[in-house]
């Protein structure tokens, strides 16, 4: 093969090395493929690993960390909360409307799929200048999208926060994190356990979408031209409600043994991290998997990003009760192919086998990389910036107008106007204030959530700045009246391979570390988001903080603002 | 005076769950010689212009600038004197 | 008393509005699936907010061809008590079991807020114990709610008294900046002639419990089991 | 088989906010020459028939039915035959 191909698929010549030891022979186009996207920053966290590996992830309310599609934390009563924070930055940059759309359908499957109905959505977005045409095309279009998807869907966005800095102009953040509500017993897990299992494909169509675009050069998919490959996905919310409603139906039927939604990578993905989990193999026909177009080859179906889509392994014998249940809901539930014993992925076409890798190579064996760090230069200069040599202003009434005027600190309800943050009959403390709380029906509990970074802080000092982001979540969720159980992060960062950037991440990391310690937060989970730039410059380090908090008693919520004429006021605090 | 009726359509992979649920629909009402559905925009934009290639070239503009989203669409016009 | 719950696909109201019926009255009330084809045995429909079919092409516009809807039109024209909440509302129109049709906001956003009710009409099965006039605070989560109707329709709706709410201010006054998107005459609910047929675009089921800060909403489903008992009791 | 274009505008009577805040939009990006924008739906519809005048009763029951609502919008269409 020639290097130039996995070049282009985004493979180092010493990964491609790596491949050719595992699978003792040259890979084919299809599995260079697959291991392309499995080994990129984003499926792999190849580069963040060794970072996020020191976060406390433990902790007597944790029931599920790292490492499944969304974390669990236990609330009592035999239920838990099930919560998980993603990015959808570069398609929203490209598409504002589609792509935080579809984000805000991610998200959704990954606390479905963990057999949670969704209650809630926040999100946290960072833009440029409003001042700049363009900047206010993405605000409107991801703000419209948001709206647009999660009030189709029915799952309330019950708060979030957006900055504006112009380190965002060209790379705008649209991080967004889902809540989801579950009784202990349901949780399902993305396995593929028991040999012989047969494997399902459900929901929409595979089409061409979002197949990674930096392969079209390459020779074999010359033929189909770009323009039969939008890089950017159509989110279906309808499409996601009918999918949502089928599979909790069907995990509460008992016959799922495992499931995972097609994100990223989508079949190439979630096959290969089921059979890596369970140590088993997985075998498919590719020919049985439902599509939107004709003439789809191995590698687009693989690689396809298509949305609304969901793996299933169910126990054998019971595909048609499974087929019935999805069928109601006018879905597709296609069986493609089984559990094996032999740890590993294989495809076929009919009865042509077109690749075979084993699984674990894809996830738990893909490359670790330890990159070097290096201190930026514009730190000195920053934190040494003479604050005491600022004028002091004379009239003070007039910079309290200009700060109140700032779109950082004005009011941010023309986002959640546009957000249905009501649907569900849970929302006790709406958006407006400094956490949402959610009731749980049936008790008089609470479940509190926020979102909160101040990316400014951590440009100026990373490692305190994210400890600060840590803070404010808990400070939020306390001033509503819970208590503070885990967080969920997303770490938005500029292009991992400069020092630079490194070296800020790390110390986020740390400060993230030792904040989530002392407040007794543990981390169930994240994402990670490298490659954030905006006109050759990293956007302001952004470790967005997802918190989720207990209230124990709804009667006791508290909202800010003055109640009452005649109230004392206090300031508490150093 | 100008009349330009300009056809947005989605571009061809895009996926269409628009039209997809129409051609259900009328699956379910009975049409089934309906193989396909594409739904898109129409637009009537009245535009003052000297004469039918100023006015032809603002509306291109038009289209490229904000009628149309070039990420997933596409678009035709026809231009009539009114 | 027996209501109904229809489920469209992609309803998504039709929880809150079993949840809050069930609560406020009391009364048995059960999901009727779109694809049922009898209504038999229920005594008030209620066809709950939503994206049914995704609100795609129009809102509603699939939906009114739900098998649901054959015997729901029967059982309205035959007096039984239907009401359409938001979404609802949007199907009961499409469906031609109350006039007008509802497009977009005018300020072409999805608006979710709290909105002011006047009961322009109290004589109706739905708000037959609200008081004269009386102004309800019930929020609105939608993108096309704006109400329009031919003059001639309006003409008839005005002087039927089928106009049931409008939007005001906090005083009760119908005044263009409490009209939130656009509706003609400020029209936020109307009934059919006969007044059995009620469509709404506000969410009653969003306020009908004291733990969400507002209990306005009960009004409607209070006045449903009042009215019932009354001509069945 | 045919392919029935469908053109669907709001009636006059009816405002049309879609293109007054397009209409805005132009002239804020210097367009001073656009009196009037109007936006509707463009679908296309195929079909497969035993003739054109079969296709198009089948076209204008399908718009009647649903694919229109006569109390607020217009419709007009081609069909060509593919
Ligand atoms: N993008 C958004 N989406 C939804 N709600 C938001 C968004 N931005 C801000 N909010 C809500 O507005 C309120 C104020 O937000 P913010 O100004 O960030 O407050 P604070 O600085 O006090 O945390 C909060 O209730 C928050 O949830």
């Amino acid at each position: 093969m020639e290097a130039k191909i996995w070049r282009e698929m985004g493979l180092t010549d010493a990964e491609y090395e790596k491949i050719k030891q595992i699978l003792g022979r040259e890979p084919n186009y299809v599995e260079v493929g697959i291991f392309a996207v499995m080994w990129s920053e984003h499926c792999s966290y190849k580069t963040s690993r060794p970072a996020l590996k020191t976060l406390p992830t433990d902790g007597p309310a944790i029931l599920q960390g790292p490492g499944e599609n969304a974390g669990i934390v236990d609330i009592g009563d035999g239920q838990a909360v099930v919560f998980k924070i993603e990015s959808h930055n570069h398609p929203s940059a490209i598409e504002p409307y589609q792509g935080a759309a579809t984000g805000v359908g991610g998200i959704l499957r990954d606390v479905f799929t963990m057999g949670a109905r969704p209650i809630a959505v926040l999100d946290s977005l960072r833009f440029g200048d409003l001042r700049h045409p363009r900047v206010r095309y993405l605000f409107d279009g991801v703000v419209a999208g948001i709206s647009g998807y999660g009030n189709c869907i029915g799952v309330p966005t019950v708060g979030g926060e957006v900055y504006f800095a112009d380190s965002y102009e060209d790379n705008c953040l649209v991080n967004v994190m889902c809540v989801g509500l579950i009784d202990q017993k349901d949780i399902k897990k993305g396995i593929a356990s028991g040999i012989g299992n047969p494997v399902m494909v459900v929901g929409a169509k595979t089409g061409r979408d979002g197949i990674h675009g930096a392969t079209f050069a390459s020779e074999e998919l010359s033929e189909a031209a770009a323009e039969k490959r939008p890089a950017v996905q159509v989110g279906d919310p309808f499409m996601e409600k009918l999918l949502l409603e089928a599979c909790l139906e069907v995990i509460k039927t008992g016959y799922v043994v495992g499931i995972q939604d097609m994100g990223a990578a989508g079949l190439t993905s979630s096959s290969c991290e089921m059979a890596s989990r369970a140590g088993t193999g997985l075998e498919m026909d590719l020919a049985l998997v439902p599509r939107r177009e004709e003439g789809m080859t191995p590698y687009e179906l693989m690689l396809s990003e298509s949305q609304e889509r969901m793996l299933l392994v169910v126990q054998k014998g019971t595909e048609d009760k499974v087929k019935e249940i999805f069928a109601k809901w006018d879905l597709d539930a296609v069986v493609v192919g089984q559990v094996t014993d032999d740890g590993m992925l294989r495809l076929k076409e009919g009865d042509q086998v077109v690749a075979e890798i084993p699984a674990r190579a894809l996830t738990d064996e893909a490359p670790v990389y330890h990159r070097p760090t290096k201190t930026p230069a514009y730190l000195q200069e920053v934190q040494n910036y003479p604050v005491d040599s600022l004028n002091l202003p004379d009239d003070y009434n007039e910079i309290l107008l200009k700060l109140l005027s700032s779109p950082n600190i004005a009011s941010k309800e023309y986002a959640y106007r546009q957000y249905d943050y009501m649907v569900g009959l849970n929302t006790v403390l709406t958006p407006g204030t400094d956490a949402a709380v959610l009731r749980v029906k049936g008790t008089n509990k609470g479940i509190a959530m926020t979102t909160d970074c101040n990316g400014r802080y951590c440009y100026l000092d990373p490692k305190t700045g994210a400890a600060i982001a840590v803070a404010e979540a808990a400070r939020n969720l306390v001033c509503a009246g819970a208590k503070p159980l885990a967080i969920t992060n997303c770490l938005n960062f500029g292009n991992p391979e400069k020092p630079e950037v490194m070296w800020t991440f790390w110390r986020c990391i740390e400060g993230m570390a030792e904040a989530c310690r002392v407040l007794e937060t543990p981390v169930t989970g994240g994402n990670v988001s490298f490659y954030n730039e905006s006109k050759g410059n990293a956007v302001y380090p952004t470790p967005t903080i997802g918190m989720v908090g207990l209230v124990e008693d709804l009667d006791k919520v508290c909202t800010q603002g003055f109640k009452q004429e005649g109230d004392a006021i206090f300031l508490i605090g150093e | 005076m100008f009349q330009a009726k300009i056809y947005v359509t989605l571009r061809k992979s895009v996926l269409d769950p628009q039209g997809t649920a129409v051609r259900k629909s009328l699956y379910a009402l009975g049409w089934h010689n309906v193989p396909d559905v594409r739904i898109g925009r129409y637009m009537v934009v009245d535009i003052e212009a000297a004469d039918r290639s100023a006015a032809e070239e603002q509306v291109k503009d038009m289209c490229d600038k904000l009628l149309v989203n070039p990420v997933i669409e596409d678009y035709t016009f026809e231009l009539v004197e009114v | 008393m027996k209501f109904g719950v229809v489920v469209f696909p992609g309803s998504n109201c039709d929880a809150d509005c079993l949840h809050a019926i069930k609560t406020v009255t009391g009364q048995p009330v059960e999901y009727i699936w779109h694809k049922s084809g009898s209504v038999d045995g229920f005594d008030c429909i209620v066809l709950p907010g939503g994206f049914s079919y995704g609100d795609y092409l129009r809102c509603g516009a699939i939906a009114r061809f739900s098998p649901v809807m054959t015997p729901i039109i029967k059982f309205a024209q035959k007096g039984g008590l239907v009401i359409g909440i938001c979404n609802g509302f949007q199907i009961l129109t499409e469906a031609g079991l109350l006039p007008g049709a509802l497009h977009r906001n005018n300020n072409l956003k999805f608006i979710c807020k709290d909105s002011f009710l006047r009961v322009e009409n109290n004589q109706t099965p739905f708000t037959c114990q609200a008081g004269a006039r009386a102004v309800i605070k019930v929020p609105i989560a939608h993108g096309e709610g704006n109400y329009y109707a031919d003059q001639e329709t309006l003409n008839a709706l005005e002087e039927n008294g089928q106009v049931v709410f409008r939007y005001c201010d906090a005083n009760g006054e119908i005044t263009p900046a409490a009209n939130p998107n656009g509706s003609v005459n400020n029209i936020a609910g109307i009934c059919n002639k006969q007044g059995n047929v009620l469509g709404m675009m506000p969410h009653p089921e969003r306020c009908a419990e004291a733990v969400l800060g507002n209990t306005d909403g009960q009004v409607i489903f209070k006045s449903l089991l009042e009215y019932w008992q009354r001509r069945c009791g």
